[in-house]
């Protein structure tokens, strides 16, 4: 009888975990050790005085991260994950990825990845930017924010909490929403030619 | 096959072989303890849990009522976070509606139709606890829900597309579709059970003008529960697919084709007739009470009865003044606004039927009597503000506002909760053989009348300044700051007022006035058994030569040769209610509990995963297949519980104490 | 209740076969409500035709070649439309053995009756794919998948509770109680049938008038 | 009491009520169904008043008819014998009520042709002429547009609707999202904005003033905030206000509003606002061109000056908790630059 309660305890904690609308919650602590440099020159909106790397020449030997992966526990909050599909439209991601089939950009709801598919290497892809084009969009996007899309970009191949990750959307049928995407294991793939 | 339904009752004679009341009492009790009280299929039994249930579940949406007056005391207010708050008015809403509201009518039902109609018990027992079990799974499936912060938050009518999968992320709105599916299965059980003991249990000699006022309430509310429960089954169910992981239908997506519209039409083709299932059974509350307590025949009966089966009629041609604000068609509009001034009309026979009883009879002013002047009073004030509602013009300003709140809750408080408390103060005695006291039924409706007034009638107000509903705080400028402090300090009072009903009814239920059979001296059935009445109902059962059959039925004969061996019932014909043949019913069975942790578990899992459907439904085909096999064998039972029938013990014992565990 | 005269029932029979007996009323009541889901459902497929789209069917663009009139196809469906008819004749012949209590009659026709509905069960696994469409690619495929869905597990339900009585009857033989229970079986499948007449024509006709 | 021409004979009568009722809600006259300001929500106020006076009558009647019930009451414990039926009495009871369900069909068939007259009067299509508004309701804020048959003559703001008095209006509705309800009562009723049902509104403002409206329909976390500012003039104001709205941002002043328009343009304002004449054109939040000119901030939730800007820049969630608007760790220096350059865009 004990386990019973255990389990139920359990998976209790972890439904109302899902249910969580946080909005004024701190993200997860990892984003000061991935400040490292910025890769690419792209910056959304027009360049401000304070960036710091206005002009200068693209260092591409910045770190890609620390090694140890991170936990992101918006991939089991359902709220933060919705919040992330609407921040992917609205910040027009979908203008390069599409609605994760990929366009001008690489698709993301395949199991390549160019630069990792850990948590924190993809916060580290959103702030650094990477070459042929992702804009760095450090400065410019919340912490807050870009965990939420790292956890909505890792939940359209599938490898977010299958419970909380979105339902269908109120656009047209493109595609399977990510709660029904099949958990795509995650594979290193070089870096593309540029086209 | 005899015909007998030419007879009269007269022509029948013989004399009266000595009733054998322990054996009855053997044959028709359940087994002793927790597995007897899982397995019962008494109707006085399930009559009693519902209604015990129902009134829990209103306690508890009673209190997150206070909680959301507090937040709403004064302006910009802290005290609940808008998350908390959509929570809260929405199980709020749900709670009233589908855990209380309604389960509590049919809980009156069928504890008391089976006594007014003089049999001992439902046509389909198992069934009938079924209904009871699958109705508790789906209120402790809310309430678990609200405490794990996956409370349904998109209102109790849940409007697409805020409640669809894009705009209601987690599984907050499939709790609230699933809960909805289970408690209209219950509701549906007990429409079918009370429409076919209307039909085919009633004593004989009770032809269709014989049936009292209460049983035509009850059985006109059934038949609108069976026409108007698949609409919101569809709604919620449909909603559900739309959200299920790898089902995603596209019913309610705008951009596919899917409408919102359809989801008001659908939820409203229900909504409308359930707030007239809720408030019919309350009239068959006033017309009980009022004929007793006027002392004389119900004025008008045919009126009532016609003005009864007109409002379940017109109830299902005016749901679109609920959408008056969508760019629904004006002539649209403008027949909906016709048909709901209509049924002001069969309202306005009723009162004034009631009135011209109470006026021309000598009445009595105890405590039921008293709620259904304060009935009379509040419902026809919601009546009237529900004609301005009708109006398209006048909707257009006060949808969706506090003025709408004031109106739904002066006909719902005001027309069914105020004859239910009467129907509490009135039947009580039946239930556990003690009368509850006069002194504190009058403290506890005067308070509970001023509390309402206080709370609600400053709403008209609010909402002609512009407040509108589901608001969780508003600013300083608005000015609302005053009349809703007013609304909070009246809510206070209507606590209050509850808390003495409780102390009321737990002290009554030891040291109450001793009730005899007939406290009241009421005319109906019911009151010719004794109180609480014993498991198997009548010890000869009764026959009927009028409609008043206590007050005016001078030596009608009694039935005998059922059988004393088996649980047996006489069906009698439809029209003039004459003997037709025995029917045995079934004993006691776990099945039914073990049908509704199957269906009910594969439709919490249908929260989670499609697949729970098929899997679930096939174990539900599993339990129901050994339920058919094994249910009706009488060995199983009887011989596995060593069977001594409960002693007619002090009628103190009976009642409260067998609350859910 | 000082009763003098009293009436004795004793003699009165036990079961009724027909509108008499309250479990005849119980069935119908569901049918009931089952005719009022399905008539919300069909009046939905028309809300959809008249308020949402302006071709119907819709074009298929998810196919390619991309269909422009993607009407269900004919075939599967009137074949099983044909069997489930079909079945109703051994289930009258059910109906009317149960009247004159022919235990043999009434498990043998059974038995047919529930090999032509596990037939039409198979078959309306096929059927999902005359529709053309996926279920979850626009509205009308939705509602119409699941008009078929509804109607499917119908068919499954009545097929078991068919197959049921006839294991009871096998098992244990067939008293009078039971015999009224195996004509609610059949009138539920006379339900299924005639139902699924009206829908078969709403949705594999409509489109094409 | 025909209710086109009764509303001046109403008008002394309803003074006379709302004083009681104005004094107990204090001066919310701005949002208020009781006290119209444009021609539709006149006509409305008249069948209220109609209704009102005639139910409020019927309800006396019943009120009394119950009470006399406690004087007719019997004081015996013990419940009396039932009363043999009284012929002669019953049939005076039956003409009575007969009679008063006579009466109330009346009434319900006046109310009837009442509510047709007014109903059909509010449906009449506009002037030719009519001001053309689309108001697009998002989840917390109403976007604002007014059309002019030149695309660079429209005019884009947030939670705040000038129209002239005297000419009627017609206001395009459309949601992209969930169900709103734009309500402004002090000129019509609401009418739902439902997603994939664009509609009209159409009214004609008589009286000036400033007036505010609110969303009717539950819309999420925010519904309790999402007003919005709508303000009825003379037509020359009306028309400098709208040449001013055309006008784009104004250049930055001093230094400090330079530093403030660079902040703008490099912290994560850029990605969702618009300032017309800069850069910034993303259409995700509200077009803050003008915001300097607005009354309120959040939809209405909070009065538009330097403090409250700055409580609100820094962190929306407190003030609007669920808002899509995050918070943003500014230093104290940005911040002060950036709101001094948002509040000199008058």
């Amino acid at each position: 009888m004990k386990h019973a309660v255990l389990i139920l305890a359990s998976v209790l904690l972890v439904s109302c975990k899902r249910e969580e609308r946080g909005f004024r919650v701190s993200p997860p602590s990892a984003n000061e050790a991935m400040q490292g440099l910025r890769i690419s020159t792209l910056i959304p909106g027009p360049h401000g005085t304070n960036d710091p790397s206005k002009g200068n020449a693209l260092e591409l030997t910045g770190d890609r991260g620390t090694n140890q992966p991170v936990h992101n526990d918006y991939e089991e909050n359902a709220y933060a994950m919705s919040e992330g599909s609407r921040l992917f439209e609205n910040f027009n991601c979908v203008g390069c990825h599409s609605h994760g089939g990929g366009g001008m950009g690489p698709p993301l709801m395949d199991d390549k990845w160019i630069y990792g598919s850990n948590p924190e290497q993809i916060f580290a892809t959103i702030e650094q930017g990477r070459p042929n084009g992702m804009p760095s969009f450090r400065g410019r996007i919340p912490d807050a924010q870009v965990w939420q899309l790292a956890a909505y970009v890792r939940s359209m191949s599938g490898l977010a909490s299958k419970s909380a990750a979105p339902g269908r959307e109120d656009h047209l049928s493109g595609k399977k929403p990510e709660s029904s995407t099949k958990t795509q294991s995650p594979k290193d793939s070089a870096t593309p030619k540029p086209r | 096959m005899t015909r007998t339904s030419h007879l009269q009752i007269r022509d029948f004679k013989g004399d009266i072989p000595r009733a054998d009341a322990e054996q009855l009492e053997r044959v028709w009790s359940r087994p002793k303890g927790l597995l007897g009280w899982l397995v019962t299929t008494n109707h006085k039994d399930i009559g009693k849990r519902y209604i015990v249930t129902a009134f829990i579940f209103f306690l508890c949406g009673g209190l997150l009522a206070a909680l959301m007056r507090l937040q709403l005391m004064k302006p910009e207010n802290s005290f609940l976070g808008p998350d908390l708050y959509n929570q809260f008015f929405t199980v709020h809403g749900t709670t009233m509606m589908f855990l209380f509201a309604v389960p509590i009518m049919e809980g009156m039902g069928i504890y008391l139709v089976p006594l007014m109609l003089g049999t001992r018990n439902v046509p389909f027992p198992r069934m009938n606890t079924f209904g009871y079990y699958i109705y508790l799974l789906g209120g402790i499936l809310l309430f678990v829900s609200l405490f794990l912060n996956v409370g349904p938050d998109a209102g109790w009518f849940a409007y697409v597309p805020l409640s669809g999968p894009h705009y209601s992320p987690g599984k907050r709105v499939d709790i609230w579709s699933q809960m909805i599916t289970l408690t209209e299965i219950a509701a549906l059980v007990g429409a079918v059970e009370i429409i076919t003991a209307v039909f085919k249990h009633r004593a004989v000699g009770m032809s269709l003008n014989r049936i009292p006022m209460f049983v035509w309430a009850q059985v006109v509310t059934s038949f609108m529960v069976i026409f108007a429960m698949p609409s919101i089954m569809l709604a919620s169910g449909v909603l559900a697919m739309d959200r299920l992981a790898h089902v995603n239908t596209h019913f309610f997506n705008p951009a596919e084709g899917g409408d919102a519209l359809l989801y008001q039409h659908l939820f409203w083709f229900f909504g409308h007739p359930e707030v007239y299932i809720i408030f019919i059974p309350a009239t068959g509350f006033v017309s009980t009470i009022v004929e007793t307590f006027s002392r004389r025949k119900m004025f008008g009966y045919l009126g009532l009865v016609l003005s009864l089966v007109s409002t379940a009629f017109i109830g299902f041609g005016l749901w679109v003044h609920h959408m008056f604000a969508t760019p629904v068609a004006e002539l649209g509009q403008g027949f909906f606004t016709g048909a709901s001034m209509l049924i002001a009309i069969p309202s306005g026979i009723q009162i004034f039927c009631w009135l011209t009883t109470l006026l021309t009879g000598k009445p009595q002013l105890k405590t039921p009597l008293l709620w259904v002047l304060g009935f009379i009073a509040l419902f026809v004030l919601g009546g009237l503000t529900g004609i301005m509602l009708a109006s398209v013009s006048l909707d257009l300003q006060v949808h969706d506002t506090f003025f709408v709140v004031a109106h739904f809750h002066y006909v719902l408080i005001g027309g069914a909760v105020f004859p239910l408390f009467g129907a509490f103060y009135y039947w009580f005695p039946k239930w556990t053989g003690r009368m509850l006291s006069e002194g504190l039924g009058k403290l506890n409706f005067w308070l509970f009348f001023i509390g309402f007034n206080l709370t609600f009638f400053p709403m008209h107000i609010l909402g002609l300044h512009g407040m509108t509903r589901r608001i969780y705080t508003y600013v300083v400028e608005s000015g609302w700051g005053n009349l809703n402090l007013l609304a909070t300090i009246g809510a206070g009072v209507m606590a209050l007022s509850v808390i003495v009903f409780l102390t009321n009814v737990f002290v009554s239920r030891k040291s109450g006035v001793i009730a005899g059979a007939n406290p009241w001296g009421a005319p109906t059935l019911e009151w010719g058994t004794a109180s609480p009445p014993p498991p198997y109902g009548f010890l000869y059962l009764p026959t009927v030569q009028s409609r008043d059959p206590l007050w005016s039925d001078k030596d009608s004969p009694v039935i005998v040769g059922l059988s004393n061996t088996k649980r047996e019932v006489l069906n009698t014909t439809i029209l003039d209610a004459m003997p037709e043949h025995r029917y045995e019913l079934a004993i006691d069975s776990i099945w039914p509990f073990a049908l509704a942790l199957a269906a009910g578990g594969s439709f919490i899992g249908a929260v989670f995963n499609a697949w729970a459907i098929p899997i679930g439904a096939a174990l539900s085909f599993l339990v129901l297949s050994l339920w058919f096999w094994r249910g009706n064998e009488p060995k199983f039972l009887l011989e596995g519980i060593q069977h001594t029938p409960s002693s007619p013990s002090h009628p103190s014992k009976r009642v409260l104490e067998e609350t859910p565990a | 209740m000082t009763a003098r005269s009293v009436i004795d029932v004793s003699r009165l029979p036990s079961t009724e076969m027909d509108h008499r007996s309250p479990i005849w009323w119980g069935n119908n009541l569901l049918l009931v409500i089952e005719t009022t889901m399905f008539g919300l459902i069909v009046a939905a497929y028309f809300y959809f035709r008249v308020v949402d789209f302006h071709q119907w069917p819709p074009p298929r663009s998810s196919h390619n070649p991309m269909m422009l009139v993607p009407n269900p196809a004919l075939t599967i469906p009137t074949i099983n439309l044909a069997i489930l008819l079909l079945s109703c004749f051994p289930a009258y012949i059910v109906d009317r053995a149960c009247f004159r209590k022919q235990s043999v009659v009434v498990t043998l026709n059974l038995l047919i009756t529930i090999a032509l509905g596990m037939i039409c069960i198979g078959l309306r696994f096929l059927e999902f794919k005359s529709l053309q469409f996926r279920w979850d690619e626009n509205a009308y495929s939705s509602v119409v998948w699941t008009i078929l869905g509804i109607h499917l597990a119908h068919l499954i339900t009545g097929t078991c509770e068919n197959a049921l009585m006839a294991a009871w009857a096998l098992a244990k033989g067939l008293d009078a109680k039971h015999f009224r229970d195996i004509r609610i079986t059949t009138l539920y499948w006379f339900w299924i049938a005639g139902i699924w007449v009206l829908l078969y024509v709403m949705i594999y006709w409509f489109p094409r008038w | 009491m025909q209710n086109r021409t009764g509303t001046s004979l109403t008008l002394n009568f309803r003074l006379l009520l709302c004083i009681p009722i104005m004094a107990l809600t204090g001066c919310s006259g701005m949002q208020s169904a009781l006290n119209p300001a444009g021609a539709q929500a006149g006509r409305i106020s008249g069948l209220w008043w109609l209704f009102f006076f005639v139910l409020t009558s019927v309800y006396v009647l019943v009120l009394i008819f119950t009470i006399a019930v406690f004087f007719r009451r019997h004081r015996s414990s013990l419940p009396l014998a039932p009363e043999l039926p009284h012929p002669p009495r019953e049939r005076r009871a039956q003409t009575i009520v007969g009679s008063a369900v006579g009466v109330t069909v009346i009434i319900l068939f006046v109310f009837l042709f009442a509510e047709f007259a007014t109903g059909h009067s509010l449906q009449e299509q506009p002037e030719p002429g009519a001001l053309q508004i689309k108001v697009t309701g998002r989840q917390w804020w109403w976007e604002v547009q007014y059309q002019d048959p030149t695309p660079s003559r429209m005019v884009t703001t947030a939670n705040e609707i000038h129209v002239p008095v005297g000419r009627s209006v017609q206001f395009q509705l459309q949601s992209p999202d969930v169900i709103h309800s734009f309500w402004a009562p002090n000129f019509h009723g609401k009418k739902d904005l439902i997603p994939g049902h664009p509609t009209t509104l159409t009214f004609k403002a008589t009286t000036p003033g400033t007036f505010r409206g609110q969303c009717a329909e539950y819309c999420g976390f925010q519904h309790a905030h999402m007003r919005f500012v709508i303000v009825a003039e003379s037509t020359n104001d009306f028309q400098t206000w709208l040449e001013q709205q055309r006008q784009p941002g104004r250049e930055p002043g001093d230094e400090t509003e330079k530093k403030g328009k660079e902040v703008f343009m490099s912290a994560s304002c850029v990605m969702c606002h618009t300032i017309q004449g800069t850069p910034a054109r993303a259409t995700v939040g509200p077009d803050l061109t003008h915001l300097g000119s607005r009354p309120f901030l959040g939809a209405g939730t909070i009065p538009n000056n330097l403090g409250h800007l700055g409580g609100w820049v820094l962190d929306p969630q407190s003030i609007k908790p669920g808002v899509h608007m995050p918070q943003n760790n500014l230093s104290p220096g940005d911040l002060r630059a950036l709101i001094a350059y948002l509040e000199s865009l008058k």
